[in-house]
């Protein structure tokens, strides 16, 4: 059960002191030239001030786009492995929207079902979130359309929502409550503001449930070649998800020494599945296409009981075709089996 | 735009074309791509000035040539990615119905011959924006360049968005993809996305038709395009030779003049 | 991991002295893959080469490092070697110690080191190395010759002679060629009839050699070995078979009035014709554009006579398609036209010949029987000017080159006019005397002194006719500029000499580079001037460059040494150092996309086209390929393949890269 | 006490030209630094500017390329289509902002022995005054979490 | 206390090498270190990603019997970057092992059963581990019938082992190659598996057939054994998809709801039916 607290604007910054004495970095959006990106920050004045998103989600905190996995070195009959440990420093993620924040389950979901990731438990572990409710959203955002919302507190340890003067703080975790205790004065009661009233209204735009109970029945429907036949097989809708999590493993070496590195890949890339011997079991996009949104909102709920979509629309807004995934969703929730 | 939609119907109509790939409205203000396939649809396209995607990459792609014919509204831009692409053999003489678009104007040029024609009627020029940012680039001493793109090619992740989006990047088997060598990495880390860069301009020298797709495409705002830009443009003030303007292939990279200045060899 | 052997070499004190091969040999022994690491003395000798045999053997080692001189010396030493101890001699490389280590280096640390790092770069080559096999192309012993002058007949007959089939194609009536025109020849004034003519009759009659007169060459496939040559054999509209040469039906034909090519103009012919006495074949042809029945439908006179009623007026064109192994390109030059000479009245005059002109005026089976007469009115010329270097030299009319023969035939032809004419003048304009070659600088002396003809170094800035003479103005620079006016009878221009004729849609015919004149280019100036780029196909005489006889005729012998060589063997083998494009099941079938961006690429037109079709024979793909016959392995295409579709055996994008991550 | 710079030069040498050329050095016994580490390829045709960037990418502070003099390729114009490579990719480079002054492209005939010592020696000597570079060296490995 | 790396590989040294067929070779596999190798178990069906290091990972089925203690086997051909470094291995030479992944074949399941093994091509080494596991506990089963076909006779792979169970009277072994691929001395069938499989005159009573191979071959082989009446609950097959973590973690074998990592690579024909097509 969350603690509601009370947050002005103003002792943000300490907040932000304590945090950094406490030996934390704090990465929130940013802005450069006119983009929205995750920075490290000492200041809430660093903080981008009006933005919707990020484009890059921020999923690389716990999942860096390129991280060593091992490294080796080879001499005659012998080689000596290292393991690598992840270079996990203490961080507090601020001021990111409830949609990514709840991505970390997802995330979580993959990294730890069965095996469990080392490199990105490390990561989380030393993860603090405080998320920021979005009073605005815009035509691509569709999280009341998979289960969450502009206030949703999934995933924060810290939620806050922007009220007059400052901030209604829902302090969720003992992860948060930690933070809280780092500078407890600053917390003050709360003064029972509905958050709902100052979150963004997003309307939902599509039957996920039923869209998901669906979707095994209508894999070669023709709705799939349809969408996709626009889709140039980038990898943009991806690497800018915070919930995918394909990767590649690459060995970097030279004959004496090298090393393996996990890199990000895209189930959207024609190569992701092709064998060596040039059989490819998803030849075309469309088969691709349909994998990144069954994965998703089929396979992910069967194996984990969750989505591995967010609705965040970081996906749309990077597409360079203007792939609109809350569209594309809405369509087939629409076609008749 | 009238006289574009009727002809889109009449092609489909009688069957000339299996689809008619143009502009539709996109999310918002955005434009996309869209391929009418039935003459009902065509009352979905849409031309104005938000529709800047270089629309023949998907020209040479398996699934729309797998359609049948098509005719595809070709702007300017895509008029010269077209004949490069006959040039290059990735698209034979007749294959689409061009629907040039020159200032509103719609002319169908069924032949290589005609667009090679038709192209050489129009002067090319650079968008004012990238003449700037390419004078601003020149201005900059080596050192702040250098600083300026390993700025920008930080945010690169190797989303392929620039090479997919680019009407000459049709090759089934990019060197990208090449492991024996891996000339390239794979990661996305600083020298990877460097390498990769440097190769993606290599392979449009003299063969980039300057649509500016590529920086267009990029959802972290690289300015790749101004990259492929400058080399083709090297190309031209160099052999006087361009990409995108004549039906058989002249390739800069694979002819030679034996008079080809080379002051900068010792 | 490969099993390598590094032997390093001491090469006496050469090596040795400078980096201590012990030691390299000993570090070597830390790099994986090595197998065996030694040093010694002398690597190439029988000992050394020994050791390594059964190191080889003993080590069981799949590859060879030898860290010696340079690859340029001893390569194929040890690959032969390595290959005696059943390794693939492709798997043996040289690190080069001595030319770019110990000799250019001082004794010390950072020269040892830099020796065992050359070694290095090697061992991770070899580990990508592949074996590879010498390419074998079966040869069709059979040579085309294209072109029946001199030079053509030259190599013709020295093919037979070496006892290979030849097949000479000439686009005229007769062999011959310009030499046949010729009254004599520099710098001996022989006949020039008097000795081709045996040579044409021996070409005819040669059991190797099938003539092919008028015929050009239309289509040229396949590759060195392996040409599929498609030639035209126009219709003579004469059953060549029936044809006995009696001549009846030129005698007998109407139309007598047309300008004969043979004589340059100056003389005429008949519609069925032989270009000239001596023609081999001698077989009329019949000339269609001037012939009366092809025009009006009416005649048929020569028909009518006949004997052997071997005209043939409804013949075609016939095209046959032949096995080449074997090309040699001889066809000849033109004469640049008097008509391009603003300065000298467009050669309006008929009194402006050119020099081929002065040949059949001087010759004695020429339109005037040797008399010299001038063309306006056939009165004997007292005053001839000959002006040297007419076009040549010049590149207002885009000829900058030397054309080589005028200097001489232009003395000779002072000469020949002063013999015929005692009491004439003769004078010659030039710019510079060229007479470099046997006996030709006497030849010239000889035109000066003992013929007195006025040689003035000079230009002619205007020539114009006034009162029957041409008026001839130019300057003597000799005598500072003084303006010379000499009124002249007839004038010769040498004028330059040019590719001939159709030259370059014959050279894109076969795939062979050619200048900006047009003539054709040799593989390389010095070390190939009878090869083109394109393997098997070779050149003679002044289709090349302007000639003379004898030089033609050397040429033609060096050409036709080149075809029999190439015909010594049932197979041609040539080094595996090939560019290929790699193939892959389907449905990639090749990461080549088929842009051919590598075709113009290629110096050696070695890149073709293949389809892959499916069972249907529909084409799914096209891609490119790489004769081997052709490829020269420079691996200029695998530079430029985006795909890395091509890739150069020996060479390889594997082997360069596992040498760059060494460094 | 650090020890003093030794560039690393990497040279992509024609079979033809250079590389014999190179051999005419050893034969007429000139001397020349020892910094340069030559790799043989048939024809500066076969040089992929790719070779270059793995030099780079491998710590190289100096690169020089050296092939036939124009009209006098071993296989008559691999190094035209060369010249025209690097006169693309030195273009590129200097947009990247690469240090061209570390990259040197060259003739050398078969029959320039001392100008191929000369050649290396001015590399060396530049290269080194130049430092080794850092710039290029501090992104390999970066990047990487 | 950190949590163990799971993408670090044993280390493990190449003990025997055999040239199985033009680029086909068998490795046997030592442990490098003796504590892994005492702890180290898998069951028959269950595969493994191999390092050759420099270049990367690689998946393959491990092809010995979990009954033969000590070392593990794997047999590849040569079609990759890494594929092509492993060959260039010699005996000594050390490469990374990791494993052993995914489900196993239930061999409990098939006690007092007939098993038919078809197998085709370079797919025969998932199947002789299970037929090494299943000879090596004889009494389990009733017959156990072996189908083996190639291309060609020099395509076939572990040729002295298909002397050693053709010779063994408690089993049965028919091999065949494709017409044209036979030669002179050939005394193994000629024709397609299908086909030879529909003439063996199987019962498909009290039986499961476990079939591996190129896809065309097990596309015409279902259609076979589904004629001869084989349940699709009794077909058995592995599936190949490509992999990189094979730990269900990189989503490159993701096929429906299946990790072919994880819940592969063996399934029966009824699960395959349940997955999209996309192997």
């Amino acid at each position: 059960m969350a603690n509601t607290y009370q947050l002005s604007r103003e002792s943000l910054t300490s907040l932000f002191g304590a945090l950094r004495k406490d030996g934390r970095r704090i990465l929130a959006p940013v802005e450069s030239d006119g983009r929205i990106g995750l920075g490290e920050v000492e200041a809430p004045a660093q903080v981008a001030g009006d933005y919707l998103q990020t484009i890059m989600s921020a999923k690389e905190v716990a999942f860096p786009k390129v991280e060593r996995l091992l490294s080796y070195t080879i001499t005659p009959g012998q080689v000596d492995l290292k393991d690598a440990e992840p270079k996990a420093a203490p961080t507090v993620l601020f001021g990111v929207r409830p949609c990514e924040a709840k991505a970390f389950g997802a995330l979580d979901a993959v990294f730890n079902w069965d095996y469990r990731d080392k490199f990105f438990n490390a990561r989380l572990e030393k993860l603090a979130v405080i998320g920021l409710s979005c009073t605005k959203a815009d035509e691509a955002c569709f999280c009341t359309s998979v289960g969450g919302g502009p206030a949703d507190t999934a995933g924060s340890d810290i939620l806050l929502t922007p009220v007059a003067d400052g901030y209604l703080a829902e302090v969720l975790t003992e992860k948060g409550t930690a933070i809280l205790n780092l500078a407890s004065d600053l917390f003050k009661p709360g003064n029972g503001v509905d958050k709902v009233a100052v979150a963004a209204k997003v309307e939902a735009a599509f039957d996920q449930p039923a869209l998901t109970a669906k979707l095994p029945g209508m894999f070669d429907s023709e709705v799939w070649v349809d969408q996709s036949l626009r889709c140039i097989g980038c990898g943009a809708c991806a690497f800018v998800c915070p919930t995918c999590v394909c990767f590649d493993i690459q060995e970097e070496a030279d004959p004496k020494q090298g090393e393996r590195l996990r890199c990000w890949d895209s189930c959207g890339f024609h190569m992701f599945t092709l064998h060596a011997s040039g059989h490819n079991p998803r030849e075309v996009q469309s088969a691709r296409w349909r994998q990144r949104i069954y994965h998703k909102f089929s396979y992910y709920p069967q194996r984990y009981d969750q989505l591995g979509c967010v609705g965040c629309g970081k996906c749309t807004r990077a597409c360079p075709v203007d792939m609109n995934l809350k569209e594309h969703l809405t369509e087939a929730a629409g076609v008749t089996a | 735009m009238e006289a574009l939609k009727q002809r889109a119907i009449e092609l489909l109509e009688k069957g000339e074309v299996k689809a008619v790939l143009g502009y539709a409205k996109g999310t918002g203000q955005a434009r996309r791509a869209f391929f009418a396939r039935q003459p009902g649809q065509v009352d979905k396209l849409v031309l104005d000035e938000a529709c800047t995607q270089n629309l023949a990459a998907y020209a040479t792609k398996h699934e729309v040539k797998k359609l049948g014919r098509v005719a595809i509204v070709a702007p300017p831009a895509t008029q010269r990615a077209l004949i490069q692409l006959m040039a290059e053999r990735q698209l034979r003489d007749g294959d689409l119905a061009i629907l040039a678009v020159d200032e509103g104007a719609i002319k169908e040029l069924g032949s290589a011959a005609a667009l090679e024609e038709h192209l050489a009627l129009k002067a090319q020029g650079l968008d004012a924006k990238d003449k700037t940012l390419l004078a601003k680039l020149d201005a900059m001493s080596r050192e702040d360049r250098w600083a300026y793109w390993q700025n920008e090619f930080s945010r690169c992740m190797k989303c392929y968005a620039c090479r997919n989006s680019c009407p000459m990047c049709y090759c089934e088997h990019c060197t990208m993809d090449c492991n024996r060598p891996q000339w390239v990495p794979v990661a996305s880390h600083s020298i990877g996305n460097l390498e990769y860069h440097m190769v993606r301009t290599m392979h449009l020298a003299g063969r980039c038709v300057e649509c500016g797709d590529c920086g267009r495409a990029c959802p972290v705002g690289i300015p790749v395009h101004l990259l492929t830009i400058s080399a083709e443009e090297t190309v031209h003030e160099l052999f006087g030779q361009r990409a995108g303007a004549k039906a058989k292939l002249d390739y800069a990279l694979s002819t030679f003049k034996t008079d080809d200045k080379e002051s900068f060899i010792r | 991991m490969s099993r390598i052997g590094v032997f390093t070499c001491h090469c006496g004190e050469n090596i040795g002295a400078t980096v201590d091969c012990a030691k390299v040999a000993e570090m070597c022994k830390d790099i994986p893959g090595v197998a065996y690491s030694v040093d010694y003395k002398y690597m190439c000798s029988d000992p050394g080469q020994r050791m390594m045999q059964e190191a080889i053997k003993e080590h069981k080692l799949d590859g060879v490092v030898v860290a010696a001189c340079s690859p340029r010396m001893h390569e194929p030493t040890f690959r032969r070697a390595v290959a005696n101890a059943g390794v693939n001699p492709y798997m043996c490389e040289m690190a080069n110690l001595r030319e770019h280590c110990s000799w250019v280096h001082e004794k010390g640390e950072a020269t040892t080191h830099k020796a065992a790092d050359l070694i290095r770069v090697l061992v991770e080559k070899i580990k990508h190395n592949e074996p590879l096999f010498p390419i074998k192309v079966p040869v069709t012993r059979t040579a085309m010759v294209i072109g029946g002058g001199v030079g053509g007949i030259q190599v013709a007959l020295d093919i037979a002679n070496g006892g290979h089939k030849v097949v000479l194609v000439e686009k005229s009536p007769s062999i011959g060629g310009h030499m046949s025109q010729l009254s004599e020849t520099f710098p001996t004034l022989d006949c020039s009839q008097c000795i081709l003519t045996p040579r044409m009759v021996e070409a005819a009659q040669h059991p190797n050699i099938t003539l092919m007169t008028y015929s050009e060459v239309e289509k040229v496939d396949g590759f060195i070995g392996n040409f599929k040559v498609t030639v035209r054999k126009k219709a003579r509209k004469l059953d060549e078979k029936l044809c006995t040469g009696c001549g009846l039906c030129i005698q007998k034909c109407p139309n007598k009035k047309i300008s004969d090519e043979f004589n340059e103009g100056l003389g005429t012919r008949t519609a069925i014709y032989v270009p000239f006495p001596q023609a081999v074949p001698n077989k009329p042809v019949i000339d269609t554009l001037n012939c009366t029945f092809y025009k009006t439908g009416k005649c048929k006179v020569c028909e009518k006579l006949c004997p052997t009623g071997a005209i043939r007026f409804e013949q075609e064109d016939e095209l046959v398609t032949l096995d080449i192994g074997a090309i040699v390109l001889a066809t000849g030059f033109k004469l640049m036209k008097t008509d391009v000479f603003p300065e000298y009245g467009y050669g309006k005059s008929k009194d402006i010949i050119d020099g081929m002109q002065f040949e059949r005026l001087a010759s004695a089976s020429g339109p005037t029987s040797g008399v010299m007469k001038r063309p306006s009115d056939g009165k004997e010329p007292e005053t001839v000017v000959f002006i040297a270097c007419s076009g040549s030299r010049d590149r207002s009319k885009g000829v900058p080159y030397c054309s080589k023969i005028c200097c001489m035939y232009t003395a000779k032809h002072a000469m020949l006019y002063k013999h015929k004419v005692h009491s004439g003048k003769a004078y010659v304009f030039y710019m510079d005397i060229r007479a470099a070659g046997k006996d030709y600088d006497e030849f010239v002396r000889r035109a000066i002194e003992e013929d007195d003809v006025k040689y003035i170094r000079g230009r002619v800035s205007k020539i114009y006719e006034e009162d029957g003479k041409l008026v001839v103005m130019g300057a003597d620079t000799l005598m500072g500029g003084e303006p010379v006016e000499i009124r002249a009878d007839m004038v010769v221009l040498a004028t330059a000499v040019q590719s001939n004729e159709g030259s370059e849609e014959l050279a894109q015919t076969l795939h062979v580079s050619y200048d900006t004149y047009g003539f054709f280019a040799e593989a390389h100036p010095k070390l190939r001037p009878v090869e083109t780029n394109t393997a098997g196909i070779f050149l003679a005489g002044a289709c090349q460059a302007p000639r003379d006889i004898p030089e033609t005729v050397a040429q033609a012998s060096g050409a036709a040494a080149k075809v029999v060589g190439l015909f010594s063997n049932d197979e041609l083998t040539r080094e595996p150092i090939v560019a290929v494009v790699n193939r892959l099941p389907a449905p990639a079938y090749s990461h080549c996309v088929g842009c051919f961006l590598c075709l113009s690429a290629c110096p050696y037109q070695a890149i073709e086209q293949e389809e892959i079709k499916s069972r249907s024979g529909e084409v799914i793909k096209t891609l490119a390929r790489i004769n081997p016959g052709l490829c020269q392995g420079c691996g200029t295409c695998v530079a430029t393949c985006r795909t890395k579709a091509i890739d150069l055996q020996g060479f390889s994008n594997e082997q360069i890269y596992a040498e760059l991550m060494t460094l | 006490m650090a020890e003093p710079f030794e560039p690393k030069i990497t040279a992509f040498v024609c079979n033809w030209c250079t590389y014999a050329g190179a051999d005419l050095t050893g034969t007429s016994r000139i001397k020349y630094q020892s910094n340069v580490r030559v790799l043989r390829v048939p024809c500066t045709g076969r040089i992929d500017y790719m070779m270059v960037l793995k030099a780079l990418h491998k710590g190289a502070d100096g690169i020089i390329v050296s092939g036939c003099h124009p009209n006098d390729c071993h296989y008559t114009s691999g190094n035209y289509h060369a010249r025209r490579r690097w006169m693309v990719f030195k273009k590129m480079m200097e947009v990247m902002g690469v240090d061209m002054r570390r990259i040197t492209f060259s003739w050398v005939s078969a029959a320039e022995g001392a100008r191929w010592a000369q050649l290396v020696n001015e590399v060396t000597d530049q290269v080194r005054a130049l430092g080794p570079y850092s710039e290029f060296r501090q992104i390999v490995g970066a990047g990487i979490e | 206390m950190s949590e163990k790396n799971i993408y670090l590989p044993y280390l493990m040294r190449i003990a025997e090498i055999t040239e199985e067929s033009p680029a086909v070779k068998t490795f046997r596999l030592e442990f490098v270190d003796d504590v892994a190798a005492q702890s180290f178990d898998f069951k028959t069906g269950q595969f493994g990603l191999y390092s050759a290091f420099g270049e990367g990972e690689s998946t393959f089925c491990i092809a010995s019997s979990p009954t033969r203690k000590g070392y593990i086997e794997c047999t590849f051909r040569e079609v990759g970057r890494v594929t092509a470094a492993l060959a260039d291995k010699e005996v000594g030479d050390i490469v990374g092992f990791r494993g052993p992944y995914g489900n196993v074949f239930p061999l409990e399941d098939w006690k007092g059963k007939n098993l038919v093994f078809i197998a085709g091509g370079i797919a025969l080494p998932p199947l002789r581990s299970v037929i090494w596991n299943c000879l090596d506990l004889r009494d389990w089963f009733k017959d156990i019938t072996v189908v083996y076909g190639a291309r060609r006779v020099a395509d076939l792979v572990y040729k002295r082992e298909l002397k050693e169970w053709s010779e063994r009277p408690d089993m049965k072994l028919v091999t065949t190659v494709d017409p044209g691929g036979e030669t002179p001395d050939w005394t193994g069938k000629v024709g397609f598996v299908p086909p030879v499989v529909e003439q063996l005159g199987l019962s498909a009573e009290n039986t499961v057939a476990i079939v591996c191979g190129p896809p065309i071959m097990i596309k015409l082989t279902l259609p076979v054994l589904q004629k001869l009446g084989f349940p699709p609950e009794a077909i058995f097959t592995t599936l190949e998809n490509r992999m990189k973590c094979g730990v269900g973690k990189c989503g490159r074998c993701n096929t429906g709801k299946s990790y072919v990592c994880k819940d592969g690579p063996v399934y029966t024909l009824a699960e395959l039916n349940q997955l999209p097509a996309e192997y």
